[in-house]
């Protein structure tokens, strides 16, 4: 058993923490998240395919470095800390393991391997109107038409989908659930702006795609299940980074800030909060080590982890989060305050992949 | 003991929801029903409606223009309002400096301003909080020199919560440093449309338009504008804290955030492909809301029973304030469960997601604050812990 | 709307509160818990009787006042003060209410008055192995037998069936459940301690009766939901007694024990949380008043109000015992220390009648 | 980063559960399957088998007559120990005064005590607090006067643990009444057999014999007693502090409340007449458990990977008292609950109910215990608050 980093992942996460320190601070995000644009730049994610960070998990022949998905996540817990922008959950986890696990050599040469050189992002639309968490629940249909195929219907909240250049979305053909990949521009986007301050989009599909653009894997809620466990163990990662620098952020205010004139972090009430949510973030911190250890895994194990992760993910980041607002007082519920940017990145993470609810229901189903 | 209201008091009740019905104009009616944010010109559109129907100011006597409720009145008409989804009126003018005024006024200041609070000609803002002044009020340092026949005011607030919008300020400023810190404090009301005076307004966690700061920079304020006596500000203050602390633990409010929840628990599907307000563990989390607001709503009734008897509500309505601004905050919590991925949408347009839901994520993220204004919940724990349990000073 | 007592009722409270103070103390209640006796005094029941508190609820037809169940609420809270032994929840509430509303003149005559009076004592036997809170589940089975009854079955966990003289159970007829009043000796007891120091006992019934033991009301289960949700509003009552009495010993405790020179209840931390237990005594004060007000009332907000007053008692009630416990620290967790009498009371009470999972459900059932 | 156990240390796993299924009296196992409480003597028996197969000090070195095992063989040979429901030990010989005598004794005073603590032929018991020196444990007034060739001592000890079973007292004991309160107090080693030394067992709330007062009369204690140096004691009782946090957050116990609360489920019936283990709400509730169980056990397992790579376990470890505590409380809660009326039985004879559910209350009741002991939680807060989180002095 051991829970240090390797002398790569070291390097990793140090190059990654520089970069967020120096190039992607929290100033930058509120830049973006307030500018009309995408919400990031293009030129920072090709950047990060410079990097190799795109590369990380996926295999030599995408250009890859062959990497677990350990590597990715801890890129994104660095991420976190600064509430890095650009689409690496939404596009290089989401988009980057639906074609991983359910395109064939071809399809990921031809759609993820552009994505890690930061050529492309590729999103993943499978939530629609009636399917809550389950993947399964799929309304949108794929009929043949010609050699390809005709799909119909809409995907909602498809993170970072207004700006993709390609979106694998789900669709129920005669044999159960394909896997797509649709051009971002051949479909039509409603922008939506999140709560987090990102975007993403409703896409409404009614268009026809050869069939080489059908992922090969046959069945394509079981690849979902599996992406979205990436995704949901991707939350944790991002939420340990989100975690600690509220904390951070929460005991240098209360060290700094005074009222009645002494440093208001000298009241003992409030030093318990804080401790309270030292305790939430270090079993954070520990469930996620073995959410992201696992996610590579097959089996109940994996699920069983990442739901353990999502719940603390939910049920105490989200303590963590909303402490953090009411020990900063007045100052935590405005817009100029960053505590509440974090906040609100929280609670967005805490809800994509499956929110509380669902990963309490389905850990209880996989008990014995 | 007896918990049913009297056959007048339903009456009242009867009254006041068939004119709320039928005075709230269509639009107004429709946001409400789609729990849609009220802007401030809204707000001010339904106070003037009430003010015509002279039930503006259900608390303040007769003699001033009130509509002269008993307390038990005053509570089933907010009740009344909050359930219709009305916007809710500025409390700045109506419950806090009007009251102050009808107490501690001249007979001028009492014809100058009251009037104008109850038409709503003159919007008022609340200048206490500074930056450095929040929880520890008495530490402000906003200044007020005397100069003969007016004081001279330098200094800013923050937390003057829709000052754009305002033609008055009252304000807590300093008038001396001697004594206790409390003592040197006065309470002036200001014209906002002094040279001198500058407003920045800022958005809120819910993305909303509310706060605002307020610079004072050689602002003058004639002497006539000084209520109660000189450096006697803070008793002010006080007074005005319990009735700011009562307002925010409304039982209507919490009873709104629970239908809004309970009707997306309607419209949404569960896991199971049913509605939610059918599967058993969402049902639970709704039961148990409603049950505790049970408890909330018949501490409220206490406390207007103690009311309705003439007497003033002890320190103990501090209990309303911490319960009822939790009650809220979960409200909002389980509203936002509900709506699963809907819950990630932030003020988009009309069809990005159902209309009753649009509002929600503004909502949830700006109730945050109900557990840090009017007197924060760490606050008011101090306050019971010394005034009701009599525990040692720390 | 009125939360004032009437003159009769100040005076009856403050009659019960002096009693407690000087006849009834906890150190009573301690002697009798450690004693092998009944757990309580014949003697003092009788007492009881001759003061007409036996008698508050009751019509005048059995010797009683004619008042309301409020006014034996007021007593049971005075009661829960000082953890009072006397069987008045589980005989005088339970049994009692089962006599008034399933029984005939002549039988609440026969069986109720001498209880009036403080000469008898009469329990309630409902639950079963297999009922766990709904008392419509009944396996124990009454069949005709010449001109009487064949009873045959277990009662279990009789609140003070160790002692009484009667006992009313439910047994399951040919046409539903069926209510009938057995004589304590008649039927094999197993005397059981309870968690809070009481007493009651498990009965197996094999034994006759004449018809006219059996209560003349044709629907036995909905008379026991009637009467089980006078039995939650009295544990509510009682509770409000218990609360009460441990916020104020802690409160003490906090002004009196020092610790690092000062006064623990100096300290911030600790004024919180007993300020977090206040909280919930005013909000338990609050829901019993309606709560045992609606008790007289037909229909679902009786029902709904019951409920949720349980739910406080059983949510905010505990939270308040077991906060006590953990402000008096050390000494809280030995038996020698009163706290953790009224700890145990306040357990029980929140679980008779129906726990809080129980009284959640049925609201939730009972939700428009 | 690897979180599995390596090869060797499964096969370790294996070894150890495999000797414990065959070296448990049947008695003992029957006992533990029925979740019983097992008394002192029962504990020692368990003691004197783990002895005999040289197992009982895990985490004593070698040479002092320990297994020696490796910090993550400890934590395993813990974990299954709990599974098994074995006896757990008294931890005031092995785990607290035996390896403070291992760090500060005299070559003499290893020699006469570590064999016996071994062997179970004496058995220890702690004198810190008093009964006004609780959280306060500097401030305690027990004296060891120096009468040249011995000390004597008077005072009072109180949460003695199992003192009535016990042959030796270590005791923090002030010799000094000079500079802080902590620099005056030594560590004493005392034979119970002395005389003028008193016990008064008491019950727990949990209705077992565990605590006692001890009472010290003149007690002559040799001056070869002394453990570490004169008035440096405090050093001694800060050493051990840190042993007794990690051991109470142990991940074993909250696993086997957990197991007991799942047997309940699967025994219980629920309100559709199903085992409670298929009501959705209760299965929820499990689930939710265990999965906070869950995070925890990895908590600990990196604090047994930084003690395997022979580093001390930080202030951090203050962390697992804090949740292990409340986990195995909220274990208890949960089995109460799913015990229905069973609940109510307290230490009843066989037969009241069901064999398994017989001593849940009574581990219940004593459980409210592990967030008081060991430093409580509050204690644990203020370490944190301070060490870790380097807040402002309160």
């Amino acid at each position: 058993m051991d829970f240090d980093l390797n002398e790569e992942q070291r390097m990793l996460a140090k190059t990654v923490a520089d970069f967020c320190k120096q190039d992607s601070t929290v100033e930058r995000f509120r830049k973006l998240r307030d500018a009309d644009g995408d919400g990031w730049e293009r030129r920072v994610w090709q950047q990060m395919g410079e990097l190799g960070w795109l590369g990380v998990p996926f295999p030599e022949r995408v250009g890859g470095f062959g990497g677990a998905f350990v590597d990715a996540a801890l890129i994104l817990e660095q991420f976190g800390r600064t509430l890095v922008p650009e689409p690496y959950l939404s596009c290089l986890v989401l988009g980057g393991y639906a074609l991983l696990l359910g395109g064939s050599e071809e399809q990921q040469r031809r759609f993820l391997a552009p994505m890690v050189e930061g050529r492309s992002a590729v999103a993943l639309g499978w939530a629609e109107r009636r399917s809550r968490f389950d993947p399964s629940r799929v309304e949108t249909s794929a009929t043949r038409r010609g050699d390809g195929w005709h799909l119909e219907g809409e995907k909602i909240f498809v993170l970072d989908g207004h700006a993709a250049d390609e979106v694998v979305v789900s669709a129920r053909t005669d044999q159960g659930v394909g896997l797509f990949v649709v051009p971002g521009d051949a479909v039509d986007r409603q922008l939506l702006r999140l709560l987090d301050g990102r975007r993403g989009a409703h896409l409404r599909l009614d268009l026809d795609v050869g069939d080489d653009r059908r992922l090969s894997v046959q069945d394509g809620a079981e690849v979902l299940r599996r992406v979205l466990d990436y995704g949901a163990a991707a939350t944790v990662a991002e939420g340990v980074g989100v975690a600690q620098s509220m904390l951070s952020r929460t005991v240098d205010y209360l060290g700094e800030r005074e009222q009645f004139g002494v440093k208001i972090g000298s009241f003992q009430a409030l030093q318990h909060r804080a401790v309270d949510m030292f305790v939430e973030v270090e079993l954070l911190r520990s469930i996620n080590m073995e959410s992201i250890v696992r996610a590579d895994e097959e089996g109940i194990e994996r699920e069983r982890a990442i739901s353990a992760a999502k719940l603390q993910l939910a049920d105490g980041g989200l303590q963590v989060a909303r402490q953090a607002i009411q020990l900063h007082g007045g100052i935590g519920v405005t817009d100029e305050h960053d505590i509440g940017l974090f906040f609100k990145r929280m609670h967005v993470l805490a809800t994509v992949g499956g929110d509380e609810a669902h990963h309490v229901a389905r850990y209880a189903k996989r008990m014995d | 003991m007896d918990l049913t209201f009297s056959a007048e008091d339903e009456a009242f009740r009867q009254e006041v929801r068939g004119w709320i019905s039928g005075a709230m104009p269509p639009e107004m009616r429709a946001k409400a029903a789609a729990n849609h944010h009220f802007s401030m010109p809204e707000i001010m559109q339904w106070h003037k409606i009430l003010y015509a129907k002279g039930w503006v100011a259900p608390h303040w006597p007769k003699e001033y223009g009130g509509a002269g409720f008993t307390a038990t009145q005053q509570f089933i008409f907010a009740e009344e309002l909050e359930r219709a989804g009305a916007p809710g009126l500025s409390p700045f003018g109506l419950v806090m400096v009007g009251p102050l005024i009808q107490r501690f006024g001249t007979d001028a200041q009492k014809a100058r301003f009251l009037p104008k609070i109850l038409s709503g000609e003159e919007v008022w803002c609340q200048g206490y909080s500074e930056p450095n002044a929040g929880s520890d009020l008495a530490s402000l340092t906003t200044k007020a020199e005397d100069q003969g026949d007016h004081f001279l005011v330098n200094g800013s607030k923050t937390w003057t919560t829709y000052a754009q919008y305002a033609d008055w300020i009252f304000c807590l400023v300093r008038t001396s440093h001697e004594g206790k810190k409390q003592a040197g404090i006065s309470f002036l009301l200001i014209d906002m449309k002094s040279e001198g005076v500058e407003v920045k307004p800022m958005l809120t966690l819910g993305g909303t338009p509310a706060f605002c700061d307020t610079f004072f920079t050689n602002v003058k304020v004639p002497k006539d504008n000084l209520l109660g006596p000189l450096h006697g500000g803070w008793n002010l203050a006080k007074a005005l804290l319990g009735h700011e602390r009562t307002l925010v633990g409304s039982v209507g409010i919490v009873e709104r955030g629970l239908r809004v929840a309970r009707r997306i628990a309607a419209a949404q599907v569960g896991p199971d492909g049913r509605p939610l307000a059918q599967d058993p563990l969402f049902r639970a989390k709704l039961a148990r809301l409603e049950m505790r607001l049970r408890a909330h709503r018949m501490a409220n009734y206490r406390a207007v029973a103690v009311q309705a008897k003439g007497h003033h509500p002890g320190p103990e309505s501090s209990i309303l304030k911490l319960v009822g601004s939790v009650l809220t905050q979960k409200a909002d919590e389980l509203a936002m469960e509900l709506m699963g991925h809907d819950q990630l949408s932030w003020l988009n347009d009309a069809g990005a997601v159902p209309e009753f839901e649009r509002w929600v994520p503004s909502q949830y993220c700006y109730d945050r604050a109900t557990t840090i204004y009017a007197g924060s919940n760490e606050i008011q724990k101090n306050i019971i812990a010394k005034l009701i349990l009599g525990l040692p000073k720390q």
